[in-house]
């Protein structure tokens, strides 16, 4: 029917109400920039070491965002430290979904496992994150590795709750019933059905997670637990902290502060909008 | 001070509404872990309890003992036993007087449960006896002419009569109902908050100025900036970072006082590590160390060369004018690790990561060591396991500072001789120890000085230790008070009992 | 009217061996550990031969567990109790159902948007069964296979890359029937296959089913609760309620000469399209249907029948030869 | 019956896995504990004995089934650096961990949903997205960061607000209260900010379905004025799910206030954690997570409580 | 003599915005119901029945809907010159509406009673007390067993078809003069929807009120109605008295829909499908809407638009070019 085949895709409605959302586009391209300052890092900035002469200067055109109190650019700094925070955030946010995918998968299809799971899930969102993420980065030492894997290990189960909610209003669908009828095996239901079907949900969970992980990473580097080999906005603060300059030496507290906070908003507001435009009654 | 109402309104207390004797209100970063005198070791626990429990003595701007329950002190002729006078006007808050009991009771419970920092200190002690209420014998195994000031300045005196009903003296909370006999005693505790402690007015030494002293607890230097800024509090208790040091200097509200410290900065390379136990290479890796930049830019100024000798200026006694400081060379680093046969050096380098000043330095030491072609990885680590792989030695490089080495004869014992506690640097050389223990068997500096800068010349030329700056420590006040009395380390500061006795408002 | 109480149930048709044959189906669905509610017995004791093409319709107020059954008849859940099997052989062994037996069994279900997986293409979707059983040696041949399968449901193939919403819904129920027929099954079981159709195209997927059914001599299961459309398409119906067959037999008996109550007041209280019959007089049930949760002792139909006794309410009645055909009631009407 | 026989079991269970996990954690922390208490100047034979004092010679999985038989008897153990029961070091910090969360959570409440409120009834307005974004950037706002502008504004420039602590030492009687007041506004302000944009989203969001459900076309056809179509129709429904995160939250904001409370010199449990942590002092860790996973437990019977007045469907069944 | 029409709607046009494109849902709709009249609007799914309902009730104010009216009376009351607080005051009161699916139309988390309760409250100004005794009374009166007890009880523990009788005792509590019943039985089975349809029945016959009854079943529509209007993308195509209708459509879509129910008493082996299926109401063709599907269709059929024209010597409207051949072929 030529009239209703030329309705838009899903994802063509999803993207033309997107675009109609100036923050959801705004947010985008804030991030794309980001990106952009993380990968070229080299290229805007040398990387912060040794120390300079003019200690903590305030902005000038020689430092855009002044220098701190052995001297280093701390635009600099907060250039290189885009690339190790958004590293952070994405490693931590992307193994969380690996395996808050795996978990809330499992938990919305094999109906066995859904209690136990379903019970681990809901017991590790009641943890108290930070004090435990303080706990296992004191043990595994500080290395931007170790930060990813304890912000992921204490992050998952949110991913998994979302999954498993969105997959289990999956798995009762008829076309799920349909192919089990038609002789589809538990892996090819979960690998053809379920897997596409949460893959939106997941999409705006690595956006989330992203942000939540880069303040946990800023928050445990500010309490020390951070790398000490490169610059995250995180070390950053927590310099500056040590340094007892968070009032005074401002350009130091607030720029990283701005970085974090500009990544957080915009990754939340990038989420909003594509949830707003995923979410076509709320349009129509 | 913070009354309900004043705070408020800050700018009456910034117009400077003079302080009143009523109270001086300190901040520190920290809470009291324990109260027990014996038993507690963090700065807070420190300062609070000097305040309460009294020591045999105390120590002057140069690290000389000065008397405080202690009246006299001498060895006997062969070095094998001490006597210590006692004042005879000190009482417990209980009424009881401070005697030679108590000053027994506590060194023997130390010796018997072997706990604490003074355990270390006191190993020549055989036995102690009180020889009449104000006089105490110290019987020793060897001579030891460090016993008496380490005794004598590190031990609290804690009541017997109290102390001695709990099965063991190390378990002992002591977190209530406090039977003291300082210059201030313990009266309120809010933990997290504030520590209260009101002057005792029959103190023997005199009666103190002020009638309270509290404790206010600031998890974050900048949030007691703040306040003592805003004028809630009157005195941050824990050293100043440099840049807020230098940052503060130009309020006229704020007073700075200089504070030398007793210990020093310094890294220690492991030699029993290979390439490590080649004095060719530690002593490249100590050209390989801009000091000065250490010394200017991490501390911003706020530190002196010790000429890279474990004898530091702040102990004039000792201090060896001749030693002299090594050159930052990255030429002569290279020619060095060249003979040495060297190239392509790594090491890793741990340091406790909360520290800000090491934190601060530690990637400047990896910077200069670049350019001698050194490669030197950063561990900055939590504190715990930083400790951990102290102990076990479990490092190339170490990277830290030692807070007060009073007593050159004791701290190098401790620190380099063979087998030592604190000898991370795994030195083995019976030259060293035969002349460490030379100075330690000497009953008087005069005795002891020649031995003990002779050790420090083989530590500074073996590199042993490379000793970067002694740090120059920055106590801030409210310019609304003044007559503290400074003593050198952090520990001391003006936050020492008679400084704190005799502080008053200025005007 | 003398029958007696425990007269045990007879085989329903002697029509040559059944390709489906559910005996004694019970499924009680219980809540989970930590849901509050009792247990919903939505299928308690359906009996049921299905014959090489033949179609069997089903009908029944909502909730009866239709839907229930037709997922046990396929397959997708497995009975508590009473077994089905597939020309003779158990549809459920220890390994699951046998690949075999699964491709011979299909369904079609009533929602054509949501049984299709709005992710994949028309495409895909059909070539599913397929592909599970490898019944297509390459793509090509797998897509002329799909162009094959959608020319038969009066689809045009052209369309084959497109998504299902993308489809009116008569178009898409056919893509489901496509994928139905995708492995030449021998049975199809079809869950109210035109209740989410408009009522113009309804008439296009029956149709399509009854010539299905006539070129391809599939047996068909029609679960309905459009009593018309199941008479149109039926050879033979059951009327459930509650989890229970309450009348069963060829299409034209039960139509004409309803036996159980039950039917009768069904088939009264249809709205009928005809102006002209609307002064007729009707049976009104009084009250609800009653819940699965706690279905009444007895005649389950007891509480709402006009012509209940004591004993519709103690003894629960099993499925008799009433002149031709079978109901479950101790006092069935008789044709005079 | 059954139901909060579950809901007890599931409350132990709760507890079980935090005291599990995190026994396990706190024995893997690096470091040698009694090295925290003690001097390194000790013998061997000496740490030996610390050792033994502290029941740490036992095999973990002794010490695992010792700790579990001791919490049984409410007994936390002893704090190795105190010297003092655990229960007394937590039980001093509690009650201003549970004021601060507390007014923070109450605060957010009452800001959140009105907020939700309005900006979902001008779905898609300037309104709206004004709230919306502010929300969302409080959200994402770096606590000391913002904890250090606060002081730094309100407290010393303006001198609002005193700096740091939770009551001032000479208040007594009503002055204590309201000097409590007084020190709690700026670190409760904190965290409101930061966890109001999920409220305010979560209401929003909600409310728009609710809005668009049958049940408030029906009350507007009954003629209901809008804003009680609003506030008694639509708003009750679309709690719920609120309600589900304000427990989620409650129980861990107990423990999340780490940061608030060092920023703020606030003598919080979160800031006991994290200086337990330091001192390897794992009685009063373990102590601190046993109380800190008992909030979650507490805030989850009060969610179903809540759950339970709002929606009749709970508590019918 | 001649009193005025319960409801009286003229150019009824209904045009949504989604996705930056204008969807026309409802495109000129007249519709009138005399007192104590059933008119069952007919129509296929999405062909805007809902729509027109809720444009009456004044129930679409989203910023996404555009309503516009030429005239709209209830009851001879002129609804275009009221304002907000007007029109709302008739809601509930003169004009109500009973929605199709009865869980979801009533609020899970009040009680019963609070929301019968309510209109008497809203619209009487009564006590909490008086409106609970009258909620009492129209519970008893839609036959809910033991109405007194089950007051306070919530929807959920009411069964499907008492929930139904509920939203009934609602729509009829203020004994209004428009009742619109949007698919009011389309979630119940048959035995209940034949007990639903009886009371909504009784009650119009009761009180007099006038009845919109909306629905797709065209065996509902030939059971209860009086007149029957058909809609087609958003038009109302044919109009008239219900038994004509069913018996000689005038429009060719009225004709296919009838010709394909099966009929329970001769099962044909075909039923008569109508091919395709309804335009897209974001797309309609120009010209007869139905023109694509239609077997009559001829060429001005896909060109212009045949308006409602009322039959000659009937009161029968039809919107079609083939009117006259349809009904003289149902003569011969
Ligand atoms: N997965 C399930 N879990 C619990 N109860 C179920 C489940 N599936 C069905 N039921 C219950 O079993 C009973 C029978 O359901 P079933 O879907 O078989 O009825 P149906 O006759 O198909 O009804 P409808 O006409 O509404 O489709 C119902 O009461 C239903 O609520
Ligand atoms: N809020 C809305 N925004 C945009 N389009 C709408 C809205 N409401 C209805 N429509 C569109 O208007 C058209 C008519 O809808 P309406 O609900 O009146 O159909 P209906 O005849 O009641 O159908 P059904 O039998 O399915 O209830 C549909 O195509 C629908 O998509
Ligand atoms: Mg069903
Ligand atoms: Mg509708």
């Amino acid at each position: 029917m030529t009239a209703i085949a030329a309705e838009l895709t899903p994802r063509a409605r999803t993207w033309s109400s997107f675009r109609r959302n100036p923050l959801g586009m705004a947010s985008a391209v804030v991030l794309l920039l980001m990106l952009l300052v993380a990968i070229f890092a080299p290229l805007i900035a040398p990387f912060p070491e040794g120390y300079g002469a003019d200690t903590s200067q305030p902005p000038s055109a020689a430092h855009w965002f002044g220098t701190d109190d052995i001297g280093q650019d701390v635009f600099a700094q907060v250039v290189w430290g885009t690339r190790v925070s958004m590293a952070v955030g994405v490693s931590a946010s992307v193994l969380a979904i690996v395996i808050g995918l795996l978990i809330g998968v499992s938990a919305a299809y094999f109906r066995r496992l859904d209690t136990p799971l379903g019970v681990l899930v809901d017991l590790s969102l009641s943890l108290p994150v930070l004090p435990l993420m303080i706990l296992v980065a004191a043990l595994a030492g500080p290395s931007v590795r170790t930060l990813a894997v304890v912000i992921a290990l204490f992050s998952w189960p949110e991913v998994a709750r979302v999954v498993r909610s969105q997959a289990l209003a999956i798995v009762p669908m008829p076309f799920v019933s349909a192919a089990k009828v038609v002789g589809g095996s538990s892996l090819w239901i979960v690998r053809k059905h379920l897997l596409p079907g949460v893959v939106p949900v997941v999409g705006v969970s690595v956006v989330l997670t992203t942000s939540r992980a880069v303040l946990s990473e800023a928050g445990l580097s500010f309490l020390g637990l951070g790398d000490p080999n490169s610059w995250s906005w995180g070390t950053i603060l927590h310099k500056a902290q040590q340094s007892g300059a968070l009032a005074s030496a401002w350009w130091t507290t607030l720029f990283p502060s701005l970085a974090i906070l500009l990544l957080v908003l915009s990754t939340t507001l990038l989420s909003v909008a594509y949830n707003d435009a995923r979410n076509h009654r709320s349009d129509t | 001070p913070s009354v309900p109402g004043q705070s408020g309104s800050p700018s009456s207390a910034e117009q400077g509404a003079p302080a009143s004797a009523d109270r001086l209100t300190i901040g520190t970063t920290a809470d009291v872990v324990n109260y027990n005198p014996l038993v507690g070791n963090s700065r807070t626990d420190s300062w609070v309890t000097s305040l309460m429990y009294p020591h045999l003595m105390q120590m002057d701007e140069a690290g000389k003992r000065t008397p405080y329950l202690a009246t006299e002190w001498s060895y006997a002729e062969d070095g094998k036993s001490a006597t210590v006078k006692l004042r005879d006007d000190m009482k417990w808050s209980d009424g009881k007087p401070v005697s030679a009991d108590d000053v027994v009771f506590a060194v023997t419970a130390v010796q018997k449960e072997k706990f604490g920092v003074v355990a270390g200190l006191i190993t020549a002690l055989d036995e102690a006896e009180a020889v009449s209420p104000t006089e105490v014998r110290f019987k020793l195994s060897r001579p030891d002419g460090t016993f008496l000031d380490n005794v004598g300045f590190w031990l609290p005196i804690v009541p017997k009569h109290v102390f001695e009903k709990a099965p063991s003296v190390q378990k002992f909370a002591n977190d209530k109902d406090w039977v003291s006999a300082g210059a201030y005693k313990l009266t309120k505790v809010e933990r997290g908050q504030r520590y209260i402690m009101d002057r005792v007015d029959d103190f023997g030494p005199g009666q103190p100025t002020v009638k309270q002293v509290v404790f206010r607890v600031f998890p974050d230097v900048n949030t007691e900036v703040l306040a003592l800024r805003n004028g809630e509090i009157d005195m941050i208790g824990n050293v100043l970072p440099p840049a807020t040091a230098a940052e503060l200097k130009n309020d006229a509200q704020i007073k700075l006082q200089e504070i030398p410290s007793l210990g020093w900065a310094h890294l220690q390379y492991n030699t029993k590590r290979k390439p490590l136990d080649d004095v060719r290479v530690r002593q490249a890796l100590a050209h390989a160390v801009d000091y000065e930049a250490i010394r200017n830019i991490a501390l911003k100024g706020f530190a002196k060369s010790s000429n890279s000798s474990v004898l530091t200026p702040t102990l004039p006694d000792y201090a060896d004018p001749s030693s002299k400081e090594y050159a930052f060379d990255p030429e002569q680093s290279k020619k060095l690790l060249a003979e040495a046969g060297q190239t392509n050096l790594k090491l890793g380098m741990i340091y406790d990561q909360a520290d800000p000043n090491i934190a601060r330095w530690a990637p400047m030491v990896r910077d200069a060591a670049k350019k001698a072609g050194i490669t030197i990885e950063l561990q900055g680590l939590e504190r715990n396991t930083y400790l951990d792989k102290t102990t076990k030695r479990d490092f190339d490089i170490y990277a830290g500072s030692w807070a007060v080495m009073d007593n050159p004869p004791a701290n190098l014992g401790l620190a380099f001789k063979s087998g030592g506690f604190i000898n991370y640097a795994q030195v083995a050389d019976p030259k060293l120890d035969d002349l460490i223990d030379k100075a330690q068997r000497a009953l008087t500096v005069e005795e002891a000085r020649t031995p003990i800068q002779e050790a420090a010349r083989i530590i500074h030329d073996q590199v042993y230790d490379n000793v970067l700056y002694v740090e120059t420590f920055n106590i801030a006040y409210s310019a609304k008070w003044t007559g503290f009395k400074p003593m050198p380390s952090e520990l001391l500061s003006i936050l020492n009992p008679l400084s704190l006795a005799s502080a008053k408002p200025a005007g | 009217m003398a029958l007696s109480p425990d007269a045990a149930p007879k085989p329903l048709e002697q029509r040559g061996e059944p390709v489906l044959r559910a005996t004694n189906l019970h499924k009680t669905y219980r809540g989970g550990l930590l849901s509050r509610g009792g247990a919903v017995r939505a299928v308690a004791g359906v009996d049921l031969d299905l014959h090489p093409g033949e179609t069997l319709g089903i009908v029944g107020e909502s909730g009866c567990g239709k839907s229930t059954l037709a997922r046990m008849l396929v397959g997708l859940e497995r009975p508590d109790q009473g077994e089905v099997t597939f020309r003779g052989r158990p549809f459920f062994t220890r390994g699951g159902v046998p690949r075999d037996i699964r491709r011979r069994v299909q369904m079609v279900f009533q929602d054509p948007l949501t049984s299709l997986n709005p992710r994949m293409t028309v495409h895909d979707i059909v070539a599913e069964p397929l592909r599970v059983h490898r019944l297509a040696p390459n793509s090509r041949a797998m897509r002329d296979r799909v162009a094959e399968l959608l020319t038969l449901v009066g689809l045009s193939p052209d369309r084959m890359s497109r998504f299902p919403y993308e489809f009116s819904g008569g178009q898409r129920q056919r893509i489901g029937i496509a994928r139905a027929l995708a492995t030449e099954p021998d049975v199809i079981v079809c869950d109210e296959p035109v209740s989410a159709l408009d009522m113009s195209v309804q008439a296009q997927v029956v149709n399509l089913f009854a010539e299905l059914q006539r070129t391809l001599g599939v047996a068909l299961v029609f679960i309905a609760h459009d009593l018309a459309v199941v008479r149109h398409v039926s050879h033979r119906v059951g009327v459930m309620y509650l989890g229970r067959v309450a009348e069963l037999g060829a299409a034209a008996d039960v139509y004409s000469a309803p036996a159980h109550p039950y039917t009768m007041a069904l088939l009264s209280a249809a709205p009928v399209p005809k102006p002209a019959l609307r002064g007729r007089s009707r049976i009104m049930l009084a009250g609800d249907p009653p819940s699965p949760v706690a279905p009444p002792p007895g005649c389950r139909f007891h509480t709402r029948c006009w012509k209940a006794t004591d004993r519709c309410a103690e003894v629960e009645p099993v499925l008799e030869d009433v002149s031709g055909h079978y109901a479950a009631c101790h006092y069935p009407e008789r044709p005079s | 019956m059954r139901f909060i026989g579950l809901r007890l079991a599931r409350g132990l269970l709760t507890l079980w896995f935090a005291v599990t996990v995190t026994f396990f954690l706190v024995r893997l922390l690096p470091g040698d504990p009694v090295l925290a208490v003690a001097d390194p100047n000790m013998t061997e034979e000496l740490r030996q004995k610390l050792l033994a004092d502290f029941g740490l010679d036992k095999p973990l999985a002794a010490q695992y089934v010792d700790y579990l038989g001791q919490l049984l008897h409410g007994n936390l153990g002893m704090s190795f650096r105190q010297s003092v029961p655990v229960t007394t070091v937590l039980m001093e910090r509690l009650p201003w961990t549970l004021i601060l969360t507390i007014s923070a959570m109450a605060v957010t409440i009452v800001l959140g949903i009105p907020l939700g409120v309005l900006a979902a009834t001008r779905a898609k307005g300037w309104l709206d997205r004004v709230i919306q974004l502010t929300g969302v950037t409080a959200q994402s706002l770096f606590v000391p960061s913002v904890g250090i502008f606060l002081m730094y504004v309100l407290g010393v420039w303006l001198g609002w607000f005193p700096i740091g602590g939770a009551v001032d030492l000479d208040a007594t009687g009503i002055g204590a209260t309201v000097s409590m007041v007084h020190h709690l506004v700026l670190p409760c302000l904190s965290l409101v900010l930061i966890q109001l944009g999920g409220y305010v989203l979560t209401m929003r969001t909600t409310l728009i379905d609710a809005l668009g459900e049958d049940y408030v076309s029906l009350a507007k056809a009954k003629g209901v004025r809008p804003g009680k179509v609003v506030w008694k129709h639509a708003l009750r429904n679309a709690l719920l799910p609120t309600t589900t995160i304000a427990g989620l939250q409650l129980g861990t904001l107990v423990g999340g206030a780490v940061l608030t409370e060092t920023i703020y010199a606030y003598p919080g449990i979160g800031r006991a954690i994290y200086e337990a942590v330091g001192q390897l002092d794992f009685p009063v860790l373990q102590g601190a997570f046993v109380l800190l996973a008992a909030a979650v437990v507490v805030a989850n019977l009060i969610t179903d409580v809540a759950y339970g007045i709002l929606d009749p469907r709970v508590r019918t069944s | 003599m001649s009193e005025p029409p319960a409801l009286e709607i003229r150019g009824l046009h209904v045009t949504f915005t989604a996705q930056g494109r204008e969807i026309p849902a409802v495109r000129g709709v007249d519709l009138t119901i005399e007192r104590g009249q059933t008119l069952a609007l007919l129509g296929e799914s999405g062909s805007g029945k809902s729509v027109t309902a809720k444009a009456v009730m004044g129930l679409l104010d989203q910023p996404n809907a555009h309503v516009r009216f030429e005239t709209a009376r209830l009851g001879g009351r002129d609804l275009l010159t009221m304002n907000a607080e007007q029109l709302r005051a008739l809601r509930g009161s003169e004009m109500t509406l009973v929605f199709q699916d009865a869980l979801s139309a009533l609020n899970p988390v009040l009680s019963i009673g609070d929301q019968i309760g309510e209109l008497y409250r809203v619209h009487r100004g009564l006590s909490r007390k008086e409106a609970r005794a009258r909620s009492i009374e129209m519970l008893d009166l839609v036959g809910i067993p033991a109405a007194a007890k089950r007051i306070d009880d919530y929807p959920h523990q009411f069964s499907g078809g008492m929930r139904q009788r509920i939203l009934v005792a609602m729509a009829v509590a203020l004994e209004p003069d428009l009742i619109i019943a949007d698919e009011p039985t389309t979630a119940l089975d048959v035995t209940v929807q034949a007990q639903i349809l009886e009371l909504i029945d009784r009650l119009r016959r009761e009180l007099g009120t006038a009845v919109l009854l909306i629905t797709h079943d065209l065996g509902v529509a030939a059971e209860v109605s009086d007149r029957i209007a058909v809609m087609y993308a958003g038009r109302i195509v044919e109009r008239g008295e219900v038994g004509e209708l069913y018996d000689r459509p005038a429009h060719p879509y009225t004709e296919a829909l009838l010709a394909a129910i099966p009929d329970l008493d001769s099962p044909a082996s075909e039923l008569r499908a109508i091919p395709g299926a309804p335009p897209s109401p974001a797309e309609v063709p120009p010209g007869c809407s139905f023109a694509p599907r239609c077997a009559r269709a001829s060429e001005v059929c896909g060109t212009t638009r045949p308006p409602l024209t009322v039959l000659p010597g009937s009161d029968r409207s039809v919107a079609c070019h083939h009117a006259e051949e349809m009904l003289d072929g149902a003569l011969t």
